[in-house]
């Protein structure tokens, strides 16, 4: 098992340097020339390039990746101008190992970037998991327990009409309604544990992580339905029942153990990929997580961040499956890694 | 045995007593008889065989008696009278003791039977548990012996292993520990055999044979093979389209069957002992649909010897004579049957 | 969701743990023994085959030449490299040969590899080593054109006749698979060849655009065997095609089988292990365990004179539909599981489980099966993997 | 690119005079309106409490050298960042984009028909630390712009004006951190004791209104200066200075600067509030939801967030709400340009056609109505000092189908005239507005195919040989004067039309003109800038007659704002933003 986990990690880290290197190669092949984008009007070939220089985009793309894996390792200077840091030293940033890069888009290196919106992300995708989990799972349960009747009708049928709603919708109709209108809620900012404690933390999460979790408490209840439906029908189950135990233990040792192994699993994947940011979720809610982070540097062409956010995304994704694997190899024991 | 079955099931002397019993499922495209008026009795110690295809409605006589449709949508009618008790009335906390306790059942494909998350030990001891008022580690060391007697080897280290690690034989043995813990009465074995190779088949038989000598349980054993059967059976009923076409003792339904689907099954079945190459013969057409079973004898369509004109095959509903000795539902005249099944047998052993 | 399973891939009949044998122990089919002299074209096997006894096998000429054919899945080491690691021996030194209109019987328990077998001779599955040949001709890798001009001669029904049928295609489409797939176009058109091929098994013409959901498993599995018979092949190698079926309808697919055989001058492969309906279909039978073949020979020497233990035990273990018969049946009853095909046992792989190994042989002579492959015996076309092949001590029925 | 706030960011400021607010009769809230005075409630604005900017888009830069959007170059002049000369507070009409003193003792003074320019500092302006604001310090913060591998995405008007001698298209000064060429712009800008001199390299008459408009001549102080880094560090010259740090995307808050004094201020700056709090990301449906309902904090909130056009019937209905929304003009205006390169407009008699043919009242209506602007009168934005309407654009606002139809069949072509009209589309108001054009034209005989460009927009049609036969484009001046509109638009010298083969700058319709030009030669050698502006009135009218472009509608600003805000006023001198200059909350 142990050998396993290492080798799921190397390979993970090979795949995150091959998407970064990818990242660079169609960042470069697009058409859009991102120094155009920074010079200001009346912008002349050469006023280009020395904003092509200031962005470090005037290297081959090749060895600007070389730049970037050496910076990982070892840690890089911005901007990388050896005439500039002699003479003017203070206005060289200087970017510790692993260095991710520096974007002079948003005048910070990546790594800070990324450290100051992962919080959010991670706090909002943390709370609408609790959310989802607990409503969905036991809305799908109760749906399966009465299923045909009116419960399973009304959770199935609701969680149907969350589904088909876009997420933006959902955001902004909470927001509009329950913070600004009705004025049921504050409104929602996010407020770090160490500005304003738990409460404010808590508080300004409700919102958004309710909009996440409205979305995927629609699917679990249909997804806990359907596997605890199937769990029913099983030949085991029938077994159980043959060997006379009260139904509270089926339901509860058979039936759910069966039930929410997958819900596990899927559940993991959905954390995994929702901590790299809900880029709706936070826009609505001007929530600065990665997901807006990843907005802003897709759209003013910051290709720094870019690859930042594509690898932080990336190794959360990587991370939630090794552990997810590793997890369905404890709960079942018919999975063994070698 | 001098009839089939009593009238009234409390003078039948019988451990379980089934009487017009009647399964129902209302589907989208109508209600499905898959069981209708079925009687039969079992005394303590003994075995029957239900012998049928695909559809026949054995497997859900077996699930009807141990009161697995409680709870669904499917409607059980008639009696099933167990040591006294209706278990079609029966309160499910009283059904429920009874389970696993009185009646055991040992499924088909003992994989999917056995929970994968739990060790066979936990499952075992699960069982054991639930109907005795016994320590963990004593229902523990019980089950290992159970595991023991059914011919595990190794039983200390296979009670804590899960049902993948154990070969198709040993999970069938491991079913068969889990339905002997209680030493209960009456076993209904569920096609015990049919997903295993054949040198575990007879492994697995001879374990039964043994075991009801020492438990003295009565067995059901549903099976669509009827090697299986004459191996095992005092009695064997044979069902069709969700009836009880024949009954009798082993050897009257083989020797001399007394319904033509009995003969079909007999005849389209390959030997392994028959030298002869000679043509099979099958049974014609395919099953009945249960929900439009054809008017009359339900096996009409299909029936090699039906005379519509003389007997009227598609429209009378041929009778199954609990009060006779080897009642066959069949309006041929018994005269007649007995000589075709004479010189059928004939063929057979010649 | 990632890959829960271990990473051999094994086809779904063969479980984890399959078949085998030892180095040497290869079946060697006496060549001698055949009219390999037939160029193509020559003289049918005749009509009346059915009518020959058991000893007239030898009229055909040798349509399939399998010598020592083996199939290996590879697997790979645990720890932090992959490396090769010893293979699952699916099949392990196979040898045989079939003759044109005859049927070869197939038979083993679950993980013997005989649908390994089965699918690697008709090149669905590459084989690992030996040769394959057909009409004379070595098929063993042939690839492209070749190989699927190979397939208009070459056919296959399976197991289960829904799973191996498309569901959203309709019957029509399913059967006429096999024309469009090689770019033929019958006379008369590809639906009226197809109706007639539906009419011809057993199937209502006019059910030409239903889907495979409307019918019933015996129709569904006359269907694929329409859909194999399309092209006219030479060979059929069926794979368990009546073990999902109700004893009543067997009978007809059964009996469908031999008709088409004698109608289209089919050769069969039929692989089952129902040791009954082998009997009853096969003019040479062939047993396998582990990988390798046990024991092989006409149906009649092999169901009436098993010289090898492991055909006893098996034969011994079918229950008869005959109380009296089996009352008075000893059994002979095999010990333990089967060994593992990726590291079978030494010598004889049948030893740790045989009989006779464990109650009649002396010490020095089961040294013997625990070191020494026991290489075949023949006698009369009557071949037995066995170094003490001898008939069974009680009456095996 | 950078020219239109639609497919850009950069954008631009506007300018002149009124803009004042609206404010519909009706609510007590009301703020002057009309000529009146800008700043009517401000008077009784009251100090203390706290003012919140809502909006959406992050500032890209707080650097005074690298700002270069309307709205932050405000904001930083009212708030953190004084100039040597200003826009007053409350002041409307011509006055207010009239610049007033500010770090300097008077508005300076020029020499050289224009081309030297004197300013002298007065005494007493402080930084937040509480030292004196150097000439070094002024001297200092020009010299960043000269950094363009460093300073980049500002204004760079420095680097073509200052007298400083060019190599290979850029100044031989490089900035101040790596000090080539230090010599020739310290010849260039000169400190002798408070009084700074600037020596341009062409006559620059309303340089004092690029300094009150740009903040590229803002003083910055070097030991400050981090390059890069110090994007969003602010080291306060004004009334307000950061508290903490500016976080991008979510914004900062403003506390008082104890360092600042009032009586060095002649602006007007009123610095009401005690604390100012801007909070960017936030959508403009939020935005605007949570000003109507009013309540909490958002009673005390502007923005600079355009009303949706899904929400005007929500404010229509409610006179209270409507009371607090305001209709200025906003600094852009949006027009067409034909395209000299295409065989059809190279037709006079074509472009005359199309002009008569353009239906203003239908693209304003299908781009939102009155709500989104009034129909053009020229490329230039009425608040422009010394604006005329251009006479060969006064027409019918809806236009002339029959006059132009005639003028078609005059044309010597064959009817329909197949064209293609190419604009920045992808919104349904984009192509609805594309659509209302296109009816009119094809009215008059024209067959128009519509090609909206989804993605990057200037960057095509910036190629001269984009086939297509109209554009569209959007203007903002750089500060009040049609030196900044006509000239940079249709200079083809400036614009390389004609001698640069991949790009004809922001002549996009590749509009040649040797008499053009040498009346912008002309204009821009005006010793001051009123008789500058006579000339470039010239110029527009020449431009007028070669329909070099066809004007389509001055853009509006529909705000609303909270009722706890006092002192509401929007003008030319804030871009037509909100003006934190005099804005209060009530107690």
């Amino acid at each position: 098992m142990f050998a396993y986990v290492v080798r799921r990690i190397f390979v993970g880290v090979i795949m995150l340097f091959v998407m970064s290197l990818v990242t660079y190669l169609l960042f470069f092949a697009a058409p859009s020339d991102p120094a155009r984008y920074t010079c200001g009007k009346n912008c002349s070939p050469e006023l280009i390039e020395q904003n092509r220089k200031a962005l470090g985009y005037d290297k081959p793309v090749l060895v600007q990746y070389g730049e970037f894996v050496k910076g990982v390792f070892v840690g890089r200077e911005f901007p990388d101008d050896p005439e500039l840091k002699k003479s003017a030293p203070e206005t060289i940033a200087s970017c510790p190992a692993p260095c991710l890069g520096y974007s002079p888009l948003q005048s910070a290196t990546v790594t800070s970037l990324i450290a100051e919106a992962a919080p959010i992300s991670i706090s909002l995708a943390f709370m609408a998991f609790l959310m989802w989990m607990v409503f969905g799972i036991s809305g799908g349960i109760i749906a399966a327990l009465y299923k045909g009747r009116f419960a399973d009708r009304a959770l199935v049928g609701s969680a149907l009409v969350v589904y088909s709603f876009p997420t933006f919708f959902i955001g902004l109709s909470l927001y509009i309604f329950v913070a600004i209108k009705w004025q049921l809620t504050p409104i929602p900012v996010y407020t770090p544990i160490s500005e304003g404690g738990v409460g404010a933390w808590l508080s300004g999460l409700f919102l958004p992580s309710l909009t996440l979790a409205l979305i995927y408490i629609a699917g679990y209840i249909r997804l806990t339905r359907a596997f605890v439906l199937e769990s029913m029908g099983e030949d085991y189950i029938r077994t159980a029942r043959a060997k006379g135990l009260p139904q509270r233990q089926i339901m509860g040792k058979h039936t759910m153990r069966a039930a929410l192994t997958p819900i596990a699993t899927v559940a993991g994947l959905d954390l995994g990929a929702l901590l790299a940011g809900a880029i709706i979720t936070e826009t609505v809610f001007n929530y600065n997580g990665l997901g807006k982070l990843a907005v802003q540097a897709a759209t003013t062409y910051d290709l720094p961040t870019t690859v930042g956010i594509v690898l932080v995304a990336a190794a959360f994704i990587i991370t939630a499956n090794i552990i997810v694997d590793v997890l369905y190899a404890v709960i079942d024991p018919r999975v063994k890694y070698s | 045995m001098s009839r089939w079955a009593s009238a009234d099931p409390a003078s039948s002397g019988a451990l379980l007593s089934v009487r017009d019993l009647k399964v129902t499922f209302p589907t989208e495209d109508g209600l499905v008889k898959a069981v209708d008026g079925l009687t039969f009795d079992l005394r303590a110690g003994e075995t029957i065989g239900i012998v049928g295809e695909s559809g026949s409605g054995k497997s859900v006589t077996s699930q009807a008696i141990m009161g697995l449709h409680r709870g669904t949508r499917a409607m059980v009618e008639g009696q099933i009278v167990f040591d006294g008790r209706d278990l079609i009335k029966i309160v499910d906390e009283d059904l429920r003791r009874m389970r696993g306790r009185d009646i055991a059942m040992i499924f088909q494909d003992p994989l999917s039977a056995l929970h994968p998350y739990y060790t066979v030990g936990n499952q075992i001891v699960e069982a054991y548990r639930v109907h005795n008022d016994v320590t963990k580690a004593a229902a523990r060391t019980h089950v290992i012996e159970m595991l023991d007697r059914v011919g595990i080897p190794n039983p200390q280290k296979r009670v804590d292993q899960y049902p993948h690690e154990f070969s198709g034989g040993m999970r069938q043995r491991a079913m068969i520990a889990m339905a002997l813990v209680n030493s209960p009465r009456l076993i209904i074995a569920d096609e015990p055999t049919t997903a295993l190779d054949v040198t575990v088949q007879a492994q697995i038989l001879n374990l039964l044979v043994d075991l009801q000598k020492e438990f003295g349980s009565a067995i059901i054993i549903i099976t669509h093979d009827l090697g299986v059967v004459a191996e095992l059976a005092d009695s064997i009923m044979v069902m069709f389209a969700g009836k009880a076409v024949e009954g009798g003792e082993a050897e009257e339904i083989f020797y001399e069957a007394m319904h033509p689907y009995t003969w079909g099954l007999l005849q389209s079945m390959p030997r392994i002992d028959s030298e002869k190459k000679e043509r099979l013969v099958p049974i014609a057409g395919n099953p009945p649909s249960l929900i439009n079973p054809p008017p009359g004898c339900a096996f009409h369509p299909r029936c090699a010897f039906r005379d519509d004109a003389r007997l009227g095959c598609s429209s009378v509903i041929p009778e199954f004579d609990i009060s006779t000795e080897h009642p066959a539902r069949c309006l041929i005249p018994e005269g007649e049957r007995r000589a075709i099944s004479q010189a059928k047998t004939k063929t057979r052993t010649a | 969701m990632t890959d829960l399973s271990p990473s051999t891939q094994v086809p779904d009949d063969e479980p984890a743990a399959t078949p085998v044998a030892t180095p040497s122990a290869s079946v060697t089919t006496p060549s001698a023994s055949h009219d390999k002299t037939g160029a193509a074209g020559g003289k049918r096997f005749m009509r009346q085959r059915r009518k020959a006894t058991d000893e007239g096998v030898a009229l055909g000429e040798v349509i399939l030449e399998v010598t020592d054919l083996k199939k290996y899945f590879p697997m790979h080491t645990s720890g932090l490299v992959h490396r090769a690691a010893d293979p699952v021996r699916a099949v392990d030194g196979i040898s045989f040969s079939v003759r044109k209109g005859e049927t070869l019987g197939l038979v083993g328990e679950s993980g013997c590899g005989k649908s390994t077998a089965g699918r690697t001779m008709l090149q669905l599955l590459p084989p690992t080593g030996g040769t394959i040949r057909y009409q004379g001709k070595d098929i063993t890798n042939v690839q492209g054109k070749e190989l699927r001009r190979l397939r208009t001669e070459m056919q296959m029904v399976f197991q289960d006749p829904y799973g191996s049928l498309n569901p959203r295609q309709t019957v029509g489409t399913i059967i006429a698979a096999p024309f469009r797939i090689q770019g033929i176009t019958p006379e008369g058109g590809i639906k009226a060849e197809v109706q007639s091929l539906m009419k011809r098994v057993g199937l209502n013409p006019e059910h030409y655009n239903r889907f495979p959901h409307e019918f019933s498993g015996g129709q569904r599995q006359r269907i694929g065997i329409a859909r194999a018979v399309a092209l006219r092949p030479k060979l059929i190698v069926c794979d368990e095609p009546v073990s999902a079926l109700d004893v009543s309808i067997q009978a007809q697919v059964v009996n469908l089988l031999e008709d088409l055989q004698d109608e289209f001058e089919l050769t069969y492969v039929f692989v089952a292990h129902d040791l009954a309906v082998v009997r009853h279909i096969s003019d040479r039978v062939a047993v396998m365990y582990l990988g390798k073949i046990m024991e092989m020979g006409s149906r009649q020497d092999l169901y009436e004179n098993p010289l090898h233990p492991y055909t006893q035990a098996l034969l011994s273990a079918v229950p008869i539909p005959d109380p009296r018969r089996e009352n008075k049946r000893e059994r002979i009853l095999l010990t333990g599981d089967l060994p593992s095909p990726i590291n079978p046992p030494s010598g004889c792989v049948f030893h740790t489980r045989c009989p006779r190994f464990r109650e009649e042989l002396s010490e020095s002579e089961r040294t013997r099966c625990t070191t020494e492959a026991p290489v075949i015996q023949v006698e009369n076309g009557h071949q037995v993997a066995c170094h003490f092949a001898g008939p069974p001590k009680v009456e095996v029925f | 690119m950078t020219i239109s706030r639609r497919t850009t960011a950069l954008a631009v400021l506007a300018v002149t005079s009124v803009l004042s607010v609206a404010a519909c009769g009706g609510g007590g809230t009301t703020t002057g309106s009309g000529n009146g005075s800008a700043t009517g409630s401000a008077a009784a604005g009251q100090k203390g409490g706290t003012v919140y900017w809502l909006t959406k888009r992050p500032a890209e830069h707080l650097d005074p050298q690298r700002t270069y959007i309307g709205r932050d170059l405000a904001n930083e002049n009212r708030l953190f960042y004084r100039d040597l000369v200003s826009f007053p507070v409350g002041k409307t009409g011509e006055e207010a984009t009239k610049p007033v003193a500010d770090l300097a003792t008077d508005t300076g003074t020029s020499s050289e028909g224009g081309k030297v320019w004197k300013f002298t500092l007065k005494d007493g302006v402080k930084w937040q630390d509480g030292k004196d604001i150097t000439c070094e310090d002024l001297k200092y913060g020009l010299s960043r712009g000269f950094a363009t591998d460093v300073i980049t995405g500002g204004p760079n008007y420095q680097l073509g004006y200052l007298d400083v001698p060019q190599k290979d298209g850029l100044p031989v000064y490089n900035g101040p951190y790596k000090k080539t060429g230090q010599a020739d712009f310290d010849k260039a800008v000169a400190c002798e004791g408070k009084t700074i001199t600037y020596h341009f390299n062409k006559p620059w008459a309303d340089f004092p209104l690029a300094i009150a408009s740009l903040r590229s001549f803002a003083p910055y102080r070097a030991d400050q200066d981090k390059g890069d880094q110090s994007n969003y560090a602010i080291f306060s010259s004004g009334p307000y200075q950061l508290q903490g740090t500016w976080q991008k995307g979510k914004g900062g808050t403003f506390v008082r600067n104890p360092n600042y004094d009032p009586k060095t201020d002649q602006t007007g700056r009123m610095a009401l509030p005690d604390k100012i709090v801007i909070t960017e990301g936030l959508t403009n449906e939020i935005i605007n939801q949570r000003l109507i309902a009013d309540s909490g904090d958002d009673k005390y909130a502007v923005t600079d967030r355009k009303i949706p056009g899904s929400m005007y019937s929500q404010i229509d209905s409610n006179p209270t709400v409507k009371s607090r929304s305001t209709l200025v003009n906003a600094p852009f205006v949006d027009y067409l340009l034909p395209n000299f390169n295409s065989d059809v407009m190279k037709n006079p008699k074509v472009r005359d056609a199309l002009k008569l043919a353009t239906d203003k009242t239908a693209y304003i209506t299908a781009s939102g109505g009155d709500k989104y602007g009034v129909p053009a009168k020229s490329i230039v934005n009425p608040d422009i000092v010394g604006y005329k309407d251009n006479a060969a654009f006064t027409g019918p606002d809806a236009g002339d189908t029959a006059a132009a139809k005639a003028m078609l069949q005059s044309a010597g072509v064959t009817l329909p005239v197949k064209i293609k009209y190419t604009y920045s589309g992808g919104t349904p108001e984009s192509d609805n507005a594309a659509a209302a054009l296109k009816q009119g034209w094809d009215k008059a005989g024209f067959s128009t195919t519509l090609d909206p460009l989804t993605d990057t927009y200037y960057d095509v049609i910036q190629n001269p040989n984009t086939k297509s036969d109209v554009y569209w484009g959007g203007w903002g001046a750089d500060w009040p004067s049609a030196a900044t509109v006509t000239a940079p638009l249709f200079d083809s010298r400036v614009n390389g039309v004609g001698t640069n083969p991949k790009s004809n700058g922001q002549d996009y319709g590749n509009y040649k003109s040797d008499a053009v030009n040498s009346l912008f030669d002309q204009a821009a050698k005006a010793a001051d800038v009123q008789s500058a502006a006579t000339v470039y009135a010239q110029a527009d009218d020449q431009l007028g007659k070669d329909v070099a472009y066809i004007p389509l509608t001055v853009e509006k600003f529909y705000f609303l704002h909270g009722s706890g805000i006092t002192g509401y006023a929007q003008s030319a001198a804030t871009s037509g933003y909100p003006d934190l200059g005099s804005i209060g909350v009530k107690k």
